[in-house]
């Protein structure tokens, strides 16, 4: 893509990427987070097609809706007022993480902007999919591998975890909860 | 066949009390609308009960611009004319703002919870506590029958707990209104056999085409539809009976078939102590094993050779086999009693589609509405329909008299 | 136009909105859900370097999807993790989740 | 990709929309009325916009939208004709996926914008049919790019001259039809928006543009998921004598049409069986097809 183009894209999707991002946190309704969300990982997805990286840019778009479905899936079941009707406040000292975040986003921002990186090189032809394709298979196929164990670990241990009676299969007694002296 | 496309309208009352009354709403070119939303006329009878009145200007509101009144006929023969209330509802709410309570499933978003960090309740099944949200089919639900008021509350999309009402006031059945007059001793032997039978087999082919689109099941749905186009006939003499055997034989055998055993099988099972103790009839006893049929004591039946119709198993599968196979034998009744000349007994009980109807009143029919909520619990939500629909309640409530 | 430390730039904005969310919620599943833009933002890191610095080094794709499997695998278990906590406490308040004793 | 298929790709949409809702009135067995369909589109659109007193006026009102470009951007995939390959992007197939993954969201919206506990519960249906349905329907994709070693849809076309997809590989077809037809909330699968069981499920609520938006990217998702169907397994737009878009186009109007006709026919699935049918078979069988595609692959056309 030509430099204009990348420049319409970019900056109005990042613009729009950043802003959806901050009032997932600030919106009252669960649901409305879960999508605020997806919409900012998936123009993030934009971003990357913008940064003509296409494979990568399509990927992003499949996957985040599929996980933020999910996730707008549990947090409707795990939350106590999923609809955000009630106004309750979630949040905790929000000043000082703001705080957190800002000195965050300034050094992060310093080193970015004061570093020379190498030379921008003006190619425009990013690694297409053919390419990724033999790098995945070749050079870091044993990364790959790593990766898609952790996953297949990551879904076991997950069920485990969920399962009803947790991992030893002790059911815990249907109505109320273990209380504190440990009792079941 | 090929019909003309259908309109989406909102049916007051639903497409069966409409067959019932000898009105096919299809060839009038409508057809149930989802919600008001989605439909533009109001299919209406000329006088409607009182308690229906609320309920059907609260739809009307619902129904946007270009919107008009279709009058199809009278299956109530009593209550108030239907133009004077929604007159009447317009001028005392024309002040009202266009807020969002349709009587019809009017389903507040009821997401009550308890504790605000702690969610209380009993756990699911998969022993998680979740949040019930409970909803209300109104009196117009498409899903049930007009007149039927079912409070239900879900836990995710399974029924905890649901209580059903019937709302209308005992007059006169309007969904079985020759069996009533039978009854009450207007017609004579020969007459009244085919007129009871011919009822019979519209109400159970009424009943399959409404379950059908309920299980949404096109085919079913059509069959049971010609079976219904082919009965609904001014005079005994003109029906089509071979057209209507044929589509009712094909009916009861998608009845029989795996795809819709699969979806009633098993579920709100009522054995025969339960039928016999709560005292219910009609089909739903007779598919519990209670062979017990007001037509059997009757001689003039006698002769044309009918023993009742029953199954074992008692659910609503069960039910539904009872209730197809009893339409074809209604037919192969009504067809042979047109011929015979029958000796002219008068009797005091008719056994009318949905069990015996005496001295005004069906025995058991509001012990089947008190029943059907409690045995839907624990289904998923289009189950406990399907099974709330093989009930085939009366929205008549038998108010003692 | 667009260069290098531009899209750095954003990617920092990016963490530091995901940083805000993470320590800011008192919810586990917001907290997972600051975590998951911290990821993106990694990702955007590693797209910015594929496209100013080595374009032709097809390595870059490698870790765009190393983090992508990273944000599936983290949401698994926080996922699991909450469900687990949910069903003996009956609440995902992280504020509530504070003792390890059963 | 000229500076035209933008607007060749919106008159399709609209065209091929149009022509859908005749196919359906032909399955139905109603008298077909071309210009009723026109007709009552427009009775729709001049209803007034209902506002619902639900939880969310946001995303009630950003659903159509969504499902809307959802459809087309998935249209946009799908390859007609030499001449006309819609958007020829190398990650076509992918983007396809990537479009149609973008119906479960806006499905839930307009399910939980619209505030009414039926409608809630038709957008949760519609969210556990597409967690099971989503891996086969995009390993299947990627299985059947494989013969063609590109995930250009129009390459996959070309590499079917010989036999079609559907015949190398029947079970990647068993996969992806009824899939599709989840997705594009056709009649066995309508659990989301079911009539009389629902009201009308999660998109009850809507009327006036909001509801006529709704119809339009419903019928543009049958005809995309319908084209990539006869791209992607029925060899596309090759075939003897005719010229090539009229075969693509017969071959979408048959899938269409068979599509349809299964839904007059078959009751609608129950959920629960629906969801265990497709976590314990059909993702296990997708990842079969894959082994299985990179099998044939190496053997015949390679």
């Amino acid at each position: 893509m030509s430099d204009l183009a990348t420049a319409l894209v970019f900056w109005p999707s990042a613009a729009i990427m950043l802003v959806t991002g901050l009032y997932v946190f600030r919106t009252r309704s669960m649901a409305r987070a879960g999508l605020l969300l997806l919409a900012s990982l998936g123009i993030e997805g934009l971003v990357f097609l913008s940064l003509a990286s296409e494979f990568l840019g399509v990927l992003q778009l499949l996957m985040m809706s599929g996980e933020m479905v999910i996730m707008v899936f549990f947090m409707v079941m795990f939350m106590a007022d999923p609809g955000g009707l009630m106004g309750m406040d979630m949040t905790h000292d929000k000043r000082r993480s703001a705080a957190v975040a800002a000195g965050v986003a300034a050094a992060l921002g310093a080193v970015a902007v004061a570093t020379d990186w190498p030379g921008t090189v003006v190619t425009g032809a990013a690694p297409d999919i053919e390419q990724i394709g033999f790098e995945v298979m070749g050079r870091s196929m044993l990364s790959f591998l790593f990766a898609g164990m952790t996953i297949l670990f990551a879904m076991v241990g997950g069920i485990l975890l969920a399962k009803h009676g947790g991992r030893l299969g002790i059911p815990a007694p249907a109505g109320e909860p273990r209380d504190e002296e440990g009792a079941p | 066949m090929v019909v003309r496309p259908l309109r989406p309208a909102v049916l007051v009352p639903d497409e069966q009390a409409w067959t019932m009354a000898g009105v096919d709403v299809q060839a009038a070119g409508f057809e149930a609308a989802a919600t008001p939303a989605a439909a533009s006329v109001l299919a209406g009878p000329e006088r409607i009960p009182e308690e229906l009145a609320s309920a059907v200007g609260e739809a009307w509101e619902l129904i946007c611009e270009p919107r008009r009144v279709e009058v199809l006929g009278d299956p109530f023969a009593a209550g108030m004319p239907l133009l004077e209330a929604l007159k009447e509802r317009h001028g005392e709410h024309a002040g009202m703002d266009h807020d969002e309570h349709a009587g019809m499933g009017h389903d507040h978003a009821g997401m009550d919870h308890g504790d605000m960090m702690e969610i209380t309740g009993e756990p699911s099944r998969d022993g998680l506590v979740m949040e019930a949200a409970d909803v209300a089919l109104g009196p117009l639900s498409p899903a049930l029958p007009t007149g039927l008021v079912a409070e239900l509350s879900l836990d995710g999309d399974v029924v905890a707990s649901c209580r059903v009402r019937a709302t209308l006031e005992a007059r006169r059945d309007a969904l079985a209104p020759r069996a009533w007059a039978a009854a009450t001793g207007d017609l004579i032997a020969g007459e009244r056999i085919v007129a009871v039978e011919l009822e019979r087999a519209l109400s159970h082919a009424a009943w399959l085409r409404r379950s059908a689109q309920l299980l949404g099941w096109p085919l079913l749905a059509d069959r049971a539809g010609q079976a219904v186009a082919a009965l609904v006939a001014e005079a005994p003499e003109s029906i089509a009976f071979d057209a209507a055997r044929c589509a009712l034989e094909v009916s009861r055998r998608l009845v029989e078939s795996r795809a819709f055993r699969s979806r009633t099988a098993g579920r709100a099972v009522v054995d025969a102590a339960g039928a016999r103790a709560l005292g219910l009839t009609g089909p739903i006893a007779r598919a519990s094993g209670v062979p017990e049929d007001a037509r059997s004591q009757d001689a003039a039946y006698a002769g044309l050779g009918f023993e009742p119709v029953t199954r074992e198993a008692g659910d609503a599968a069960a039910r539904a086999e009872v209730r197809a196979e009893e339409a074809v034998a209604a037919v192969d009744l009504a067809q042979e009693a047109l011929g015979a000349d029958l000796p002219a007994a008068r009797r005091s009980t008719v056994e009318g589609p949905r069990g015996p109807i005496r001295h005004g009143t069906t025995p058991g029919a509001a012990e089947a509405v008190a029943l059907a909520g409690g045995l839907v619990i624990g289904l998923e939500w289009s189950a406990a329909l399907a099974a709330l629909a093989s009930f085939d309640l009366s929205p008549w409530s038998v108010s003692a008299r | 136009m667009i260069s290098l430390p531009v899209v750095l730039a954003t990617a920092a904005l990016l963490f530091a909105v995901g940083v805000y969310g993470a320590l800011s919620q008192t919810n586990a599943i917001m907290v997972i859900m600051g975590i998951e833009l911290m990821l993106g933002a990694a990702m955007l890191n590693a797209v910015g370097f594929m496209r100013y610095a080595w374009p032709d080094a097809a390595s870059g794709a490698f870790f765009v999807l190393v983090v992508m499997t990273l944000m599936a695998v983290e949401a698994t278990v926080g996922f699991a993790l909450v469900i687990a906590a949910f069903r003996n406490r009956r609440t995902a308040e992280l504020d509530d989740l504070t003792e390890l004793r059963g | 990709m000229s500076n035209w298929t933008p607007f060749a790709i919106l008159a399709l949409a609209l065209g091929g929309a149009w022509a859908v809702a005749c196919v359906e009135q032909a399955v139905a067995g109603v008298r077909v009325a071309p210009a009723l369909v026109l007709r009552r589109a427009a009775e729709q659109l001049d209803q007034p916009l209902a506002v619902p007193a639900g939880r969310d006026a946001w995303l009630y009102h950003l659903a159509p939208p969504l499902l809307l470009v959802a459809a087309v951007v998935a249209l946009a995939t799908v390859p007609w004709a030499p001449g006309f390959r819609g958007v020829d992007l190398s990650t076509g197939a992918i983007l396809f996926s990537a479009a149609l993954a973008y119906v479960t969201p806006s499905v839930f919206m307009a399910g939980w914008g619209a505030g009414g506990p039926l409608a809630v519960l038709g957008g949760f249906r519609f969210i556990a049919l597409m967690l099971g349905f989503a891996m086969p329907l995009a390993m299947v994709v990627t299985a059947v790019a494989a013969p063609a070693e590109s995930l250009r849809p129009a390459a996959i076309v070309e590499v079917q001259h010989a036999v079609p997809m559907v015949i190398v590989q029947p079970f990647a077809a068993a996969l992806f039809v009824p899939a599709a037809m989840a997705v594009a909330l056709l009649a066995p699968f309508d659990l989301a928006d079911a009539t009389t069981e629902l009201e009308g499920g999660a998109f009850s609520r809507y009327t006036g543009l909001h509801a006529g938006l709704i119809a339009l990217a419903r019928k543009i998702l049958v005809l995309a998921v319908a084209g990539m169907t006869a791209a992607l397994f029925l060899a596309g737009w090759q075939g003897p004598l005719l010229p090539p878009a009229i075969w693509m186009a017969l071959k979408t109007g048959a899938v269409v049409a068979g599509m349809l006709w299964a839904g007059r026919r078959l009751p609608r699935f129950e959920l629960e069986r629906l969801l265990v049918v497709a976590w314990i078979v059909a993702i296990p069988a997708a990842i079969g097809v894959i082994v299985l595609a990179g099998l044939i692959t190496l053997l015949f056309y390679r």
